[in-house]
């Protein structure tokens, strides 16, 4: 199957980033494919390669990078939510786009599951 | 349809009102949800119904991580791990979070 | 993307459901959603909005956030039926407790009972809950 | 004391935890908090002991954005702005956010 | 700043209350409440930690968070001690909603009821709510 | 009276921003001092200058800037919080520092009030 994954807050604060992290990567192991992740509201901020998380705590960011590249996840930010927050071209941690709402229906239509994590 | 509540039902009532419109659909507890999952609460006599359907999950590492134990656990709950979820998905699904 | 993945996608039309539960203002959510809602329609998908619990504070008549120096969204639902969006279900049981009824909405809507509502959910292809 | 309650009283149980521990104390509604100040709802009613003792408020510019007149707030409750916020807290702190 | 604000600083102890109230994990606010109060030790205030409602979870024995790749804190709690920080206090209703008692907890804590905790409540100076 | 100020979510996403900077304005009205604002948590994110809402929208960031320019405001934000997000020196808007906790312990010794934001 096809999932698409949506992500509506922010790394850190809220566990809906870890959740959805933990959740793709055992869709990817049951052998589904997880062609995008949208990134919206709050969401926009795991995107920021600027992060630097202490020693001993995970890196969300670069956890998505990673999964990213390794399995051809296309990581889109909704472009509104980012501007409103500062996350720009300048910013994007390697694997993310940033890109329109329409990217969101997009994968809702393509994809045989949307899944939804958020606060 | 696979529900999904990630809130404590004694903080929200995110678990209660998903519940009411369960119709015969599977709910799953994860993140700070799957408090609603221990025997002997408010929240677990509330998903007995489902629970003994075989239509309420939690999500194990969710649990393991609040240091609840699956003993614990309320009759008729099943306890999933990341790739059951992921299997609840796609044979249950479409997903409505109940964030 | 592979090829396959952009080639099966004209055409298609799915039912999505956006779930409105939360108060506006308080957070983005509502606001957001209806962003999504608006592009839905560019994508002539069979969209419905159901609002129930606190979402249904959503379509409250009245409300001016502009005092907060927020944007006053909630005139935008009225312009829903311009973009062939009708299907807004408000749930019965979440008006009452708030001892609201339809004279208190900014927009004509469908009121459904919770079992119509719960109907509703479970007939949906693609949900999103803001 | 005074106590400020940001959510819904429908959504979430911080409105009926801080009237638990409200004391001589009082409460300011703000945000989404403003909402338990309609008259006639459960939450209304859950307040009304100490709004009869002149101790609940309501932020009027976050009842003016939700749409919600003056006229319709449970009796007892007095509707201040920004300045009187600050009054209240200037007077009755230190302030505990039921966040 | 001017110099007046730096110099009434010194030795200057308040009562601080940090009030405890949500889960652990689902969101950052135990584990940054924590950090706030091991600062605070360095300033030698009179330090009361209060745990009521879902914050008594915060405290519960055998918590693992690395199974989610997530700091496992729990076990600082045990270290406050070590900073002279002894009051924790512990909402006896909230633990019995839980179906807890203080077997299930990872520290000695003082457990008191509804209307103890709400006079502790009302005698601080400062008050962090997390 | 001297006023301290806590807040603990980012901009846009909860009003705890607003509702602080609303509630900030009116203590300085008031004839009250508002030495410090510390920023925790996600509302660490209220400090970037890359943010770039909707001309219809306000500006959040921007509003602290002046608000601390015209009135002296010292604008802390938690070092451990910001690094964690991505929040740096490079990106800070003006009036903005980057410091540790003991700032925020520091202003509820010295403040007579401390009034906090979050959600």
């Amino acid at each position: 199957m096809r999932f698409g994954i949506l992500i509506n807050e922010g790394p850190y604060q809220h566990q809906a980033s870890d959740s959805a992290y933990l959740f793709t990567k055992a869709a990817l192991e049951e052998g589904h494919e997880v062609p995008r992740i949208f990134f919206y509201m709050d969401g926009v901020n795991n995107a920021t390669r600027l992060q630097e998380p202490q020693q001993d705590d995970r890196n969300i960011v670069r956890r998505w990078s990673q999964l990213a590249e390794t399995h051809g996840i296309d990581l889109v930010v909704c472009v509104a939510a980012a501007l409103r927050r500062g996350i720009k071209d300048e910013v994007l941690a390697p694997g993310f786009r940033i890109s329109g709402l329409g990217q969101l229906v997009e994968i809702g239509i393509q994809a045989d599951r949307l899944v939804t994590f958020g606060d | 349809m696979l529900h999904t509540v990630n809130k404590s039902p004694m903080q929200t009532n995110d678990l209660a009102s998903c519940l009411a419109h369960l119709g015969d659909g599977r709910l799953l507890l994860i993140e700070d949800g799957v408090y609603g999952a221990i025997a002997g609460t408010g929240a677990a006599k509330q998903l007995a119904a489902p629970a003994s359907e075989g239509r309420v999950y939690v999500l194990g590492p969710d649990l393991e991580a609040r240091g609840v134990d699956q003993s614990t656990v309320a009759d008729g709950v099943q306890v999933v791990d990341y790739n059951g979820f992921v299997r609840l998905v796609a044979e249950h699904g479409p997903h409505q979070a109940w964030v | 993307m592979s090829d396959e993945f952009e080639d099966d996608f004209p055409g298609e039309v799915k039912r999505f459901m956006f779930v409105n539960r939360k108060a506006p203002h308080g957070t983005i959510y509502a606001l957001e959603s209806l962003e999504v809602v608006l592009i839905s329609a560019a994508f002539d998908q069979d969209v419905s909005l159901a609002f129930l619990d606190d979402g249904v504070f959503q379509l409250r008549k009245g409300q001016n956030a502009n005092v907060l120096e927020m944007k006053n969204f909630a005139p935008t639902y009225r312009a829903l039926e311009g973009y062939d969006i009708e299907k807004l279900y408000v749930e019965r049981e979440s008006l009452e407790e708030r001892g609201m009824t339809t004279d208190d909405l900014v927009v004509p809507v469908e009121v459904v009972d919770r079992a119509r509502m719960t109907a509703l959910m479970a007939e949906q292809e693609v949900v999103m809950s803001f």
